[in-house]
């Protein structure tokens, strides 16, 4: 089963590399860029049978060691 | 509703009483806000203050004592050193990354105030077990966040320390002392002077970052839910402050700045009242300028928000378009936000709204300064008797095997190569030694650092742990030629209510002061650290210092653990060596105790040892001082840096690990001796594949060296 | 003889470089990244560092730098052009050499001396250098992991491009050797000319006895004398 | 208009975050894990009114400088 998990920055954090890739757009010409914001995602190849246990299994991990909840919003989805 | 407001920003009433009889009216909240702060024990050090003056400020060699954001030393030739040293606890158990990176960044920051360019970092940590997950997690966390930080913004990390204990298991400690370089003509402080002088903001765009953090997060204790903090995390950003290093060191060097602060705690309104208060002026300030990073921020957040990454310079009207054009070479935000002015008050607008006005010097000047009450420890006397019982022998190569395992002795390598330590090729002896050691290019100069703390023994006895911390940091920088030259130091405590937290306090500062003023070292700066207690629980107390040696010139070569070679002498130089083991390694690691009561150090001795080490520096392969584990973990390092093997003879075994100060090894060339004046002792020779400690044990070099090398790696991989 | 040491916003080790070049008896000069205009550069040294923070990809957006296209150019003349750890990173971002360098296989920051042989003489780099030869230079990356497709590292080794490979002080190839799980233990690389080429260690860190090593000074050296105007 | 770029490293080519993420796992007792693929995901505020010219400037971007064709593939989505 694979199971994605979605990490992004919490909102209010700064994001420094995402300043400076918008900076680095414009340079190139893209002026239309008004903001950019980077985020992880973890593709977790688990194995199991039941959706809902598989999602569980991975929040579970998201908490011990994928994510960090300090400064981090993650969202798990079951992709089949 | 300012009743309550100034007790959740963590003011006492009496301390708003104070506020409302200065201003003479209801402070509005801005202005409520900036008092808080800046009155914080953090900002203010209301509660040791009064101690500090202890230290010995004064040497002819002091240009910047205390005060300012770093101290100054000359070094001859018009090469000056800044130097200084501060903690980050609590952000790094909040977040240990970010944590300990702002750290960083925050330190270099008031290196480069000073002009001076940060050419070295060191970092000193205190963790819980490794054997908890949740300490491991947090160990790693702050190495990779200092290395982040410290290799990203290109300053080197040339050592530290690192300690273990239960105390420290929610109360991390992170402290982190920073070196800079500079011709005495670069030297810039923080004063305002001239009316109409322009006040311009560098570097980083404002965002909500640690809205009173300072207060929050460093002037109260914790409860075991760190989670109520988060909102206050900053995020590090290493590029901008290299940009901003770059950016300020070429303002100064083109003479465009008149005065300079960096902010910190209480951001705008601390460095700007910093500023004006120093040189007894007042500025306007309109937060309508200040460049933000998120919409509809108050007066009150912009004045107050700690973001990373900024300095206020203050600029001669005339040159501010110079100052902005140099801004954009280095892709940094700038821009005028102030005016110094006469009558020294703050006045800060908003939306052209007048919307704070203090008398600037009252933020730091009017700061309330806590006397408070000190008693003696009720256990003390008991935990003075009930010290380790000394077996009548012991078996020395057991003893040493679990000496080698212990993670805070066996190899830091797992630590220390995450860190960029040569960088700027001035390292000559790296990390991995005793003091490092680097060189500065074109002169025949020489600066050794190391920090040292002892958390154990200043919990057994301040006043003497207090001293024998300085007495084995000065060892540390001896044994690589150059002489103890000038202290930093870091208080970290648990809180000052609580009147044995106080007792501790008032007595690690004698011993401290006592024993700077028989090494002749003055302190010109430092950090306090209060309220490390989680759920009431006070960390041991804790002082750190970071010591810096001075040698002009260099040894032609320094000594280094891995110069040993077979056939060579093996020396003990120092007194006698009394028993110690009152929180020695030997009394904690192998009989389990941790009481008792820490020998005295020997002032005559002391400054004997550290003349002889600054002697023999210059003439042995390899010189290290006797300190945690005693000879015989001292024999072992050496052994496995060199990868040769020793026999040694001793007659009581209680030589191989007593800690009693002012002690080192020496290993040097066949057939010399230590000159005449050092007292001096043969003890064995270099040699073979065991380490042998006649007629106590016997341990396989093989077999050292693997535990050794497991004994933190093991643990974090 | 001019040598061209380029600095981008946090680049770190531009000094070094300078330092070092100077005690080999180069004339070094440093280089803003906005310039655009090199006559008179003899050869290029793109030094170590954090070019942009390593923000998106380490050397992703150095390599839009106006300086670069000049480099480019440089390199198409012939010229010596070296990339030292992310100046390395910053040439494979730009397609002058071939591959990217990704994470180090114990997601560390990595700074100690390793041990590197030399695998051809046929670059910039190893000119001065005997095949078979190991050198002790001080590695200092988080980002030294040398990746690339089949092809281009099928490529690489027809053309001799593989230039050093980390080994033990014996000289020996093993998994432990391999500091960082670098492909095929790759330290270094060069272009199929042999003028342009990347390594992860730091050379100018390894050019003065008093600092541990001067093996360093041998590929350096390979470079000055790459740079020296071929008399007419 | 927000376009959310989605960035993999190609197949075959070593990811150590993902290699060493499943080992933690494992080590944390999560035997059930077979693979853990890392990725980033970069989000992209620009002001457009038509997705599809938004898309289109925002693929451009990726091969210019977002991406690195050599080692990473991408997957460009308009959000809204
Ligand atoms: N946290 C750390 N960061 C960097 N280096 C460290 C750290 N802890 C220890 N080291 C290094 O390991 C070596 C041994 O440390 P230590 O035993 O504390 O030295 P000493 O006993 O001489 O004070 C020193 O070179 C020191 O700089
Ligand atoms: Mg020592």
């Amino acid at each position: 089963m694979i199971v994605q998990v979605s990490i992004s920055r919490k909102a209010g954090l700064s994001d420094p590399e995402g300043v400076e890739t918008r900076r680095a757009l414009r340079d190139l010409g893209y002026d239309s860029v008004d903001a950019v914001r980077f985020g992880r995602t973890i593709t977790v190849e688990i194995d199991a049978t039941d959706p809902a246990a598989a999602e569980q299994a991975v929040s579970e991990m998201c908490e011990r060691l994928l994510a960090n909840p300090v400064i981090e919003d993650y969202r798990v989805e079951v992709m089949q | 509703m300012t009743a309550e407001l100034h007790r959740e920003l963590g003011m006492s009433d009496g301390e708003y009483e104070a506020v409302v009889d200065l201003l003479d009216r209801t402070p509005e909240p801005a202005e409520l806000a900036m008092y808080s702060v800046m009155w914080s024990e953090h900002c203010s050090y209301k509660s040791s203050r009064a101690w500090l003056g202890r230290f010995p400020t004064e040497a002819p060699w002091v240009v910047v004592g205390p005060g300012e954001n770093a101290g100054v030393v000359d070094l001859g030739d018009g090469w000056l050193a800044a130097l200084r040293i501060e903690s980050h606890n609590h952000p790094s158990f909040v977040e240990p990354y970010q944590g300990a990176a702002t750290g960083v960044g925050g330190i270099l920051r008031d290196i480069f105030t000073m002009g001076a360019r940060p050419v070295a970092v060191w970092d000193a940590i205190r963790f819980g077990p490794l054997d908890e997950a949740r300490n491991r997690y947090l160990l790693g966390g702050v190495v990779s966040g200092i290395a982040g930080y410290g290799n990203a913004v290109g300053v080197p990390t040339l050592g530290g320390e690192v300690e273990f204990a239960g105390c420290y298991s929610h109360n991390p400690l992170v402290n982190v002392m920073a070196l800079g370089l500079l011709r005495r003509e670069q030297l810039v402080l923080s004063a305002a002077s001239g009316e109409g002088n322009v006040a311009v903001l560098l570097g980083a765009a404002t965002g909500r970052d640690g809205i009173g953090g300072a207060s929050i997060l460093a002037s109260a204790s914790f409860d075991a839910d760190a989670g109520a903090k988060r909102p206050s995390v900053q995020i590090g950003d290493p590029f901008e402050e290299k940009k901003l290093i770059e950016a300020c060191l070429e303002l100064y060097g083109r003479g465009l700045v008149v005065g300079i602060q960096d902010l910190g705690a209480a951001g705008i309104s601390c460095a700007a009242s910093e500023c004006a208060a120093g040189g007894g002026m007042g500025m306007d300030v309109d937060l309508d300028t200040v460049p933000l990073r998120e919409q509809g921020m108050t007066p009150g957040e912009i004045l107050m928000s700690e973001s990373q990454e900024r300095m206020l310079a203050i600029v001669q009207p005339n040159d501010v378009a110079e100052v902005l054009a140099l801004a954009e070479k280095w892709e940094i935000d700038a821009a005028a936000i102030g005016t110094v002015t006469t009558g020294g008050s703050l006045r800060v607008f908003h939306e052209n709204r007048l919307v704070a006005q203090v008398p600037a010097a009252s933020l730091s000047e009017n700061a309330p300064l806590y006397r408070r009450s000190a008693t003696r420890p009720a256990d003390l006397d008991t935990v003075w008797a009930s010290g380790p019982v000394l077996p009548d022998t012991v078996d020395a190569a057991a003893a040493l095997r679990s000496l080698l395992g212990d993670p805070a002795l066996g190899d830091r390598s797992w630590i220390y190569e995450q860190y960029d330590h040569q960088l700027f090729l001035n390292t000559v002896v790296e990390p991995g030694h005793d003091g490092a050691l680097l060189r500065i290019k074109g002169t025949e100069k020489g600066l050794a650092v190391s920090t040292d703390g002892d958390g154990l023994r200043c919990a057994l006895d301040p006043r003497r742990g207090g001293a024998r911390i300085l007495w084995e940091a000065a060892l540390n920088v001896a044994v690589t030629g150059a002489r103890p030259y000038a202290v930093v130091d870091n208080l970290n405590f648990g809180s000052p209510e609580n009147p044995e937290v106080m007792w501790h306090f008032v007595e690690t500062v004698e011993g401290m002061a006592e024993a700077c003023e028989a090494l002749g070292v003055p302190v010109v700066g430092g950090n306090v650290s209060f309220y490390n207690e989680t759920d009431g629980v006070s960390i041991h107390p804790t002082p750190v210092v970071g010591m810096l040696g001075f040698c002009d010139p260099m040894p032609a070569r320094s000594p280094r653990l891995d110069r040993a070679a077979a056939g060579m002498g093996v020396w003990v130089i120092g007194p006698e060596p009394v028993d110690d083991f009152a929180g020695s390694a030997f009394a904690r690691i192998v009989l389990g105790n941790e009481s008792g009561r820490p020998t005295a150090p020997d002032p005559a001795m002391g400054t004997a040892a550290v003349a002889a080490a600054v002697e023999l520096a210059g003439s042995s392969p390899v010189l290290h001082d006797i300190s945690a584990g005693g000879l015989a973990l001292a024999l072992a390092e050496i052994c496995i840096r060199s990868g040769v093997g020793v026999r040694v003879e001793v007659e009581d075994w209680r030589a191989l690990f007593t800690e009693a100060p002012h002690r080192l090894v020496a290993v040097l060339p066949p057939n010399t001796e230590p000159g005449p004046g050092v007292p001096a002792q043969r003890i064995g020779t270099m040699g073979g594949e065991t380490i042998d400690l006649i007629p106590f044990g016997s341990l396989p070099l093989e077999e050292a060296t693997q535990i050794w090398r497991a004994a933190l790696r093991g643990k974090m991989e | 003889m001019t040598v061209g040491v380029v600095v981008f916003p946090g680049t770190n080790c531009e000094h070094d470089v300078v330092h070092a070049l100077g005690l080999l008896g180069a004339d070094a000069e440093l280089v803003w990244h906005r310039e655009g205009d090199l006559t008179g550069i003899d050869g290029i040294v793109l030094p170590g560092g954090f070019a942009h923070g390593d923000y998106l990809r380490t050397g992703a957006i150095a390599r839009f730098s106006p300086v670069m296209s000049e480099v480019a150019r440089l390199a198409a003349e012939g010229r010596p052009v070296l990339g030292i750890c992310n100046g390395f990173q910053i040439l494979c971002e730009a397609g002058l050499l071939p591959g990217a360098l990704v994470t180090n296989r114990n997601l560390r920051f990595i700074c100690r001396p390793v041990t590197v042989r030399v695998e051809s003489t046929g670059s910039v780099l190893t000119a001065a250098c005997e095949v078979g030869d190991v050198l002790c230079i001080p590695l200092n990356s988080y980002e030294g992991n040398y990746v690339a497709p089949e092809a281009d590292l099928a490529a690489l080794e027809a053309q001799d491009g593989i230039v050093l490979r980390y080994c033990a002080p014996d000289g020996s190839l093993s998994a432990d050797a391999n500091p960082n799980g670098s492909t095929a233990a790759i330290a270094g690389i060069a272009n199929a000319a042999g003028n342009v080429a990347g390594l992860m260690p730091h050379p100018e860190r390894a050019v003065e006895a008093i600092l541990g090593s001067t093996d360093g000074a041998r590929l350096l050296e390979s470079l000055v004398t790459a740079a020296r105007p071929v008399p007419a």
